[in-house]
């Protein structure tokens, strides 16, 4: 019954819903606000993903609220597992050798691929928080294969925060010598399509990189770490 | 208009499992299916029919390019949306996981102190 | 000017730099945090400044990235944006600084940064110009709160943040595809942008449709019926300061948003939705918390209701169709709201922070044991319940003036929640302040600091807004009610401030003895002003019982009533009022065993206030002129609240135990002089807006009949009481009903009976409370048959009494008889005949409870336990005596009393003859017949020295016997009623008349309030407490709004 | 055209994938069918022209999604009653 209910009431809903996309047909071409970013994207900023100018420029204090927001995933989920004492149900497996010597190998490697996909944020797709999160991907491949494996806590709150300042900074640079907040005409573009370019793009997107991988880290950390605690 | 469907029914099968589920757990599952299709939708709005990925890597897409590429800012705005999404999942599983450990069981029915 | 995006920038890097500090010092992240809330505060507040001060005119546009408007990101921010923003961080650092004292919870660091996230979520929601931003604030906010409400890490806090969390996601689901299809269907995000495309385009049902999921989204983060359960779990079960936090800044925030949307989405049925949604939620809250017993929640029941009305106000601010002046009250309304609510409901929610229990029997008695959280407590409650000069009260009447006739239906929607709100606010009240409670903790420095903003703000919109509603105040009154409050700082010793307040009321009558004198109002002050003087100077403070406000409050009764004796337009009435209202609960509430009485005083005050204000509301114009109104309606709601406090049938429920358990002191001022103010008020009442004297008498009839019938059952109930108190209170309330008939004659014989009786009622009812106030000191108990034979230890008292009773029982000589003879010849030469038997009837049975008086507490036997009583205080015994000669000369001159009253109607049209002349032989004629005062006073005085020397003479062979001399068959009798001679003196009568003195009014207003009650009880069931059922309630709504307010079908 | 089919199946296979999601009582099961719904969302990311979102989603939901939800996971309760 209740299920029915529920049935009833997203059926509508979902009529509802659908009423209003058919309003936008499918693939048909619409431009608004967003053909000045894609006429006069790369005239503006230099960069070849107009996604990324876009997140970074154009809507860069967007980037930064979701910056934010994931900080503040990152600190509220570990304030609220800080002091949980949460049953441990399953035994923990040693890992394989081969496991082991895989993600020993993995590990600086993924790395240095996170961190390719921020550095060339602005000429491909990907950005900060792909990069970032592959990063994470390392660290979570770590914990899995390795009893002892403990990244540094201070290190990445450190890393984090610093990050975060660094774009606020880079705003305030704006601020300061380009008349407003995040103003993208403090350095020089340079020229299309090479990696300096985009003026402080690849800056905000590296230190978004930073952050965003410190951030995972330590919020998969936090999570697996309770488990880890009680063994 | 697939897309829409497909995206307006993943929407409705995560709100379904948010009124019906009663393993909090499942809530979570839902809402975070809610979020692919809400993304789902959004890029699929943003999408137009024969143009390529808003990424202007060779030379003749500098010039006309509102005519070659699909709307940029949908993605953008997704790019946001997911990232957000992965926030308050994670802030839901840490309350989930505090839940737990206050009553040992994820069901929902014996959450219901608050009342009335 | 501080650019708002320096707020956002500095406090987001100061968070992420909080983030990194923590992890090395906790005192550094800790001063680091306040410096940047501090930082804020300033920041915010010269904004707000730069925008009261005219400093700033333009609002401030911040494109970041240096884009303009539709291209970029913007902020934008106006003087309300200002105006919340500075709330938002005030309200922030309040909270973190109540939080500090009490001890942020492990991690330090962390609850900081999202703390810190939260209120800049909050303010980030404010500022901002572009939906799609307004979404991430949303989310920033949204996720900090979630952590904060689990910041507790106790089973209900955790499972209020599931609940808020899975709720909160759907409505962000809401809000993102609104936005998303809003940029798809204007392609902008910029809300300015959005607004100026939308002009250009026509409003398609699926257009509309886009609007209304934005406003789902956003009706759920706002709180409105039904789907606000989460809100409530919140409010019960997260820890204090963040609902603090939550309820006054962060809420706010998103009601601006609600404010905007409303501006720049131009919504067809915004209106309507705000109306129903907004009216919904504040009637339907405001009733349902009447069965809450955790204090918390009932706040939040209370904050729920009060968002509502700040929705149902956005409806009309934002209507086109209304008038600018009443958009201008309608919009400073919502500033006071938003200002009262914010503070008020903070600090409560801070105070509840420092009781253990958040039960509501865990509050009985900790106002007793807690002088400041008293002080902030009442505050807080008065401003929310809307007393004044609190903000909640200039918000309410602002709005209420506000609002077009056309839809006068919302006036009474608002008045009766606000009736509501004032029955579970004040339950509360009287269970905090009844008994010994315990201490609770002294974090209060943060709500304190909201009740003095309150207190400020209230004096501030006074100032700003009074003139503007055509309020106008006597600088005099003002002066003397700032004196009131003065003496409170002599609090420190009672006498002082008895003396203190007896130089102020002299100085009173010093300064307005130019508006006493010959018309209705200078003959009032009169009254209210000596009268005031000579009940205070009974009120010598003999007991250490004597609370310190007592005279600030008492002070502020009489000048209240001043300021509405002399009031020339119905608001000032209105006010002063109000305020005379409140602060006489103030003074009941002292009363030990009076919490109860408090409470249905107040709540009768509240039903007479809100009714009287409907009707002012209706009336045509506001100045105490002659008004043209059609219809009972308003006369009656007019009425009503004078009727209130005359406690008139069927509305003197709350009579008996207010004057029965009031204290001593305050109990001759509330029966001698207070109720009078209902006679000014009906008397005003009936001569401008019931019509000139020759017109409807209907309507007066019924008048007359009411004051008749609450002559007859009040004076026949008060023969059964047993208690002094409230024997008398039940003749107060007879005796003002005889006045009642006087006023609705409304001939001129009528109403010089009616005022005549009104100074004679005030002289020998205020005697008799102050001789009752003195036995009742000397005795310990006024409960009659433990006295008895007090005329040996106090002959004073007793003449003064006995005379006193021979003036209510109407007989010559004494004044009583005038106001009689003259109700009777009005009554007959108005041919009422009916009332007049009835009227009859009910002065006969006055003898019985006059003999009562006399019998039990004077004559027989002297109780053991008062064998060494004295005669009453020395203070107590000078008003006794000047009010025993006053009724003497009045009662041989009643020219003294007449001649006055004459020049009151002289001017008015109709009433230049009073009806009767006088004559040197014959003393007053009228057509009736005649009497001659003096000639009476002459022979009654004359036959009673007679008498007393017969019995002087006889009295020698009366044989006197102890107490106990008495022949029982074996019994010792012990207890009082076995040894009193009056005790059960009326019981067969009692019999006789049983089913008229069923007390069924009593029971007919008890069964409404377990009706509503029991109402509450299924409404309230709604919230189950399953997220499921809140999902599905959200999803359920969702869908009514489309399918009702936009053409899909 | 192929292509158009392909998508059309993979938003079946999205579909009931998130039935069972929603129906299945393992959860882990239900967490990886969900990341795997991500996984196939990204590859329709990049028919509708949107690397980035795709890698994203890659990245984000079909990655770190799943992985907390399984630690989430780890430390309640695998099955629903």
């Amino acid at each position: 019954m209740r299920k029915l209910i529920a049935i009833a009431f997203l059926l509508i809903l979902g009529f509802f819903m659908l009423k209003i996309v058919s309003v936008f047909p499918f693939g048909e071409e619409r431009w608004g606000v967003s053909r000045h970013y894609v006429d006069k994207g790369i005239e503006e900023n230099r960069a070849s993903n107009l996604v990324t100018s876009i997140v970074v420029n154009y809507r860069g204090f967007d980037t930064l609220g979701e910056v934010t927001v994931l900080f503040l995933a990152a600190t509220a989920l570990a304030f609220l597992l800080a002091t949980c004492k949460c049953r441990k149900k399953y035994e923990r497996i040693e890992a394989s050798l081969t496991l082991k010597t895989a993600s020993d190998i993995l590990y600086p490697l993924l790395i240095l691929f996170g961190a390719y996909i921020f550095i060339h944020g602005h000429l491909t797709p990907g950005g900060g928080f792909q990069g970032g999160t592959v990063i994470a991907s390392a660290v979570m491949l770590m914990l899995l294969s390795h009893f002892t494996f403990h990244p540094n806590h201070r290190a990445l709150s450190t890393i984090e925060g610093l990050a975060g300042i660094i774009f606020v900074l880079i705003g305030f640079a704006g601020f300061i010598w380009g008349g407003s907040f995040l103003a993208n005409n403090i350095l020089p573009l340079g020229h299309w399509n090479r990696l300096f370019s985009a003026g402080v793009i690849p800056l905000i997107y590296i230190a978004i990189g930073f952050k965003v991988g410190a951030e995972l880290s330590g919020l998969i950390t936090d999570m697996y770490k309770v488990t880890k605690e009680e063994e | 208009m697939a897309f829409f469907t497909a995206s307006i029914l993943l929407i409705l099968i995560g709100l379904y499992a948010v009124l019906v589920k009663r393993n909090i757990m499942k809530i979570v599952i839902g809402l975070s299916l809610m979020d692919t299709g809400v993304n789902l939708l959004i890029v699929s709005l943003g999408f137009i029919r024969g143009r390529t990925a808003p990424i202007i890597n060779v030379k003749d897409l500098l010039f006309n390019t509102s005519s070659k590429v699909v709307d940029p800012l949908p993605q953008a705005l997704v790019l946001t949306a997911i990232v957000i999404g992965v926030a308050v999942t994670a802030v839901a599983l840490s309350i989930v996981m505090l839940m737990y450990s206050k009553k040992g069981t994820l069901e929902i029915d014996e959450y219901k102190e608050l009342k009335w | 000017m501080v650019n708002p995006i320096l707020i956002i920038a500095i406090t987001l890097a100061s968070a992420f730099f909080i983030g990194i500090l923590q992890v090395y010092s906790k005192l550094w992240a800790r001063l680091f945090f306040f410096l940047t809330l501090v930082f804020d505060f300033f920041a915010a507040g010269a904004n707000f400044y730069g925008f009261l001060s005219g400093r700033i005119t333009e609002p401030i546009l911040v494109k970041i990235g240096g884009f303009p408007p539709p291209i970029g990101i913007n902020l934008l921010v106006g003087k309300p944006e200002a105006a919340i923003g500075f709330l938002i961080f005030t309200i922030a650092l309040l909270g973190a600084y109540h939080w500090e004292r009490k001890g942020f919870p492990e991690p330090q660091g962390k609850i900081m940064v999202l703390f810190l996230l939260l209120s800049l979520g909050a303010a980030g929601i404010t500022f901002t110009g572009d939906f799609f931003n307004l979404f991430v604030f949303i989310e920033i906010t949204s996720i900090a709160a979630y952590g904060l409400v689990a910041s507790a890490k106790t089973e209900k806090s955790v499972e209020a943040a599931f609940k808020y969390m899975v709720v909160g996601s759907i409505s962000s689901t809401f809000i993102l595809l609104s936005v998303v299809f809003l940029y798809k269907a204007t392609g902008s995000l910029n809300m300015m942008d959005i607004a100026s495309r939308i002009r250009n385009i026509s409003l398609t049902p699926i257009y509309i449709l886009i609007l209304l999921m934005f406003l789902a989204g956003l009706l759920i983060e706002l709180e409105v019926f039904p789907i606000n359960g989460w809100a409530l779990d919140v409010y019960q079960g997260a820890d204090p300061v963040v609902v603090a936090v939550l309820a006054g800044a962060v809420v706010k925030a998103f009601y601006l948003v609600f404010l905007k949307a409303g501006t720049y989405l131009t919504l067809p049925s915004f209106f309507t939705l705000s109306l129903i949604f907004g009216g919904g939620t504040y009637l339907v809250s405001q009733f349902i918390a009447w069965r809450q017993k955790d204090v918390k929640r009932f706040l939040g029941y209370s904050s729920v209701a009060q968002l509502g009305l700040l929705i149902l106000s956005a409806g009309f601010f934002l209507n086109p169709t209304l008038p600018a002046f009443s958009k201008h009250l309608i919009g400073a309304s919502i500033v006071l709201f938003i200002f009262n609510h914010s503070f008020a409901k903070s600090s409560l929610f801070l105070l509840a922070d420092n009781v253990k229990s958040s039960q509501l029997h865990g509050w009985r008695g900790i106002l007793n044991k807690n002088p400041l959280f008293k002080f902030i407590f009442s505050t807080s409650v008065f401003s929310i319940t809307g007393v004044p000069p609190f903000p909640g009260f200039w918000a309410k009447l602002l709005l209420i003036f506000a609002i077009p006739k056309n839809c006068s239906w919302v006036i009474g929607l608002i008045l009766v929640g606000a009736l509501g709100e004032i029955v579970y606010y004040y339950r509360l009240f009287r269970e905090a302040s009844e008994g010994e409670g315990e201490k609770v903790g002294t974090n209060l420095a943060a709500p304190l600091t909201g009740a003095i903003l309150l207190i400020g703000a209230g004096l501030v919109a006074w100032k700003m807004f009074a003139t503007q509603m055509g309020i106008m105040f006597n600088s005099t009154i003002l002066l003397l009610l700032a004196f009131s409050i003065a003496i409170y700082i002599l609090g420190f010793s009672r006498i002082l401030q008895w003396a203190g307040s007896l130089a102020v009321v002299g100085y009173g009558i010093y300064r307005m003895v130019p508006e006493m004198g010959a018309n209705l109002h200078g003959f009032f002050l009169a009254l209210v002003l000596v009268g005031s003087a000579l009940l205070l100077l009974a009120t010598y403070p003999t007991s250490k019982r004597t609370s310190w406000t007592f005279y600030p409050a008492y002070l502020v009764v009489v000048f209240s009533m001043a300021g509405l004796v002399l009031a020339r337009n119905w608001l000032t009435l209105f006010v002063f009022w109000e305020l005379m209202s409140w602060a006489s609960f103030v003074l009941i509430n002292m009363g030990s065993r009076a919490k109860k009485a408090a409470w249905i005083y107040a709540i009768f005050s509240a039903i007479g206030a809100y009714s009287m204000l409907a009707g002012i509301y209706l009336l045509p114009g506001l100045s105490l002129t002659h008004l043209k109104v059609a219809g009972i309606m308003v006369p009656l709601l007019l009425v009503t609240g004078f009727l209130v406090k005359m406690a008139t049938a069927p509305l003197h429920v709350w009579a008996r135990d207010a004057y029965g358990e009031s204290p001593d002191e305050f109990t001759p001022l509330l029966s001698g002089i207070i109720s009078k103010m209902g006679v000014f008020g009906s008397l005003i009442a009936i001569l401008y807006v019931i019509g000139n004297i020759s017109s409807g008498p209907s309507f007066r009839y019924i008048l007359g009949w009411l004051g008749a019938l609450t002559a007859f059952f009040m004076t026949l109930i008060a023969v059964f009481q047993d208690d002094l108190k409230r024997l008398l209170a039940y003749s107060s309330v007879g005796q003002v009903g005889y006045i009642l008939i006087g006023l609705a004659i409304a001939s001129p014989l009528g109403w010089n009976a009616a005022l005549y009786h009104t100074v004679n009622h005030f002289i020998f009812k205020g005697l008799l409370f102050v001789a009752a106030a003195g036995i009742i000191y000397r005795v310990g108990t006024s409960y009659m048959p433990r006295m008895g034979g007090l005329i040996r230890r106090m002959p004073l008292t007793f003449l003064s009494t006995l005379v006193a009773i021979i003036a209510l029982a109407g007989i010559p000589p004494i004044s009583g008889f005038a106001g009689k003879w003259l109700l009777y010849s009005a009554l007959i030469e108005k041919g009422w005949i009916f009332i007049t038997v009835v009227t009859f009837l009910a002065s006969t049975v006055a003898f019985l409870y006059c003999f009562k008086i006399l019998h039990s507490v004077f004559l027989g036997q002297l109780q053991e336990e008062n064998s060494n009583v004295k005669e009453v205080p020395f203070p107590l015994a000078i008003v006794e005596a000047i009010l025993f000669v006053s009724l003497g000369v009045l009662g041989a001159f009643p020219r003294l009393l007449l001649d006055p009253i004459n020049r009151v109607f002289a001017g008015i049209p109709g009433m230049e003859s009073p009806g009767f002349h006088y004559e040197k032989t014959l003393g007053v004629v009228s057509n009736l017949g005649h009497w001659n005062a003096l000639f009476l006073m002459v022979f009654f005085v004359g036959s009673f020295l007679l008498a007393l020397i017969f019995f002087a003479i006889t009295s020698a062979r009366v044989k006197k016997v102890g107490q106990l001399d008495v022949g029982y068959s074996g019994e010792v009798p012990k207890s009082p009623e076995d040894l009193h001679f009056g005790y059960g003196l009326y019981d067969h009568f009692r019999k006789a008349v049983k089913w008229f003195i069923y007390p069924m009014v009593t029971k007919i207003w008890e069964g409404i309030y377990e009706w509503i009650s029991a109402f509450a009880e299924i409404v309230r069931r709604i919230y189950t407490g399953n997220v499921n059922t809140y999902a599905a309630y959200v999803i359920l709504i969702s869908i009514i709004i489309f399918y009702f307010f936009t053409g899909v079908k | 055209m192929i292509l158009e089919y392909f998508m059309i199946f993979l938003l079946v296979l999205m579909l009931i994938l998130a039935v069972y999601v929603v129906e299945t009582k393992d959860l882990l099961a239900a967490v990886i069918a969900s990341g795997f719904i991500s996984l196939v969302a990204s590859i329709v990311y990049l028919y509708l022209q949107a690397p980035d979102v795709a890698m994203t989603e890659a990245a984000i939901g079909a990655g770190l999604t799943t992985l907390i939800f399984i630690i989430a996971i780890r430390k309640t309760e695998r099955y629903e009653k």
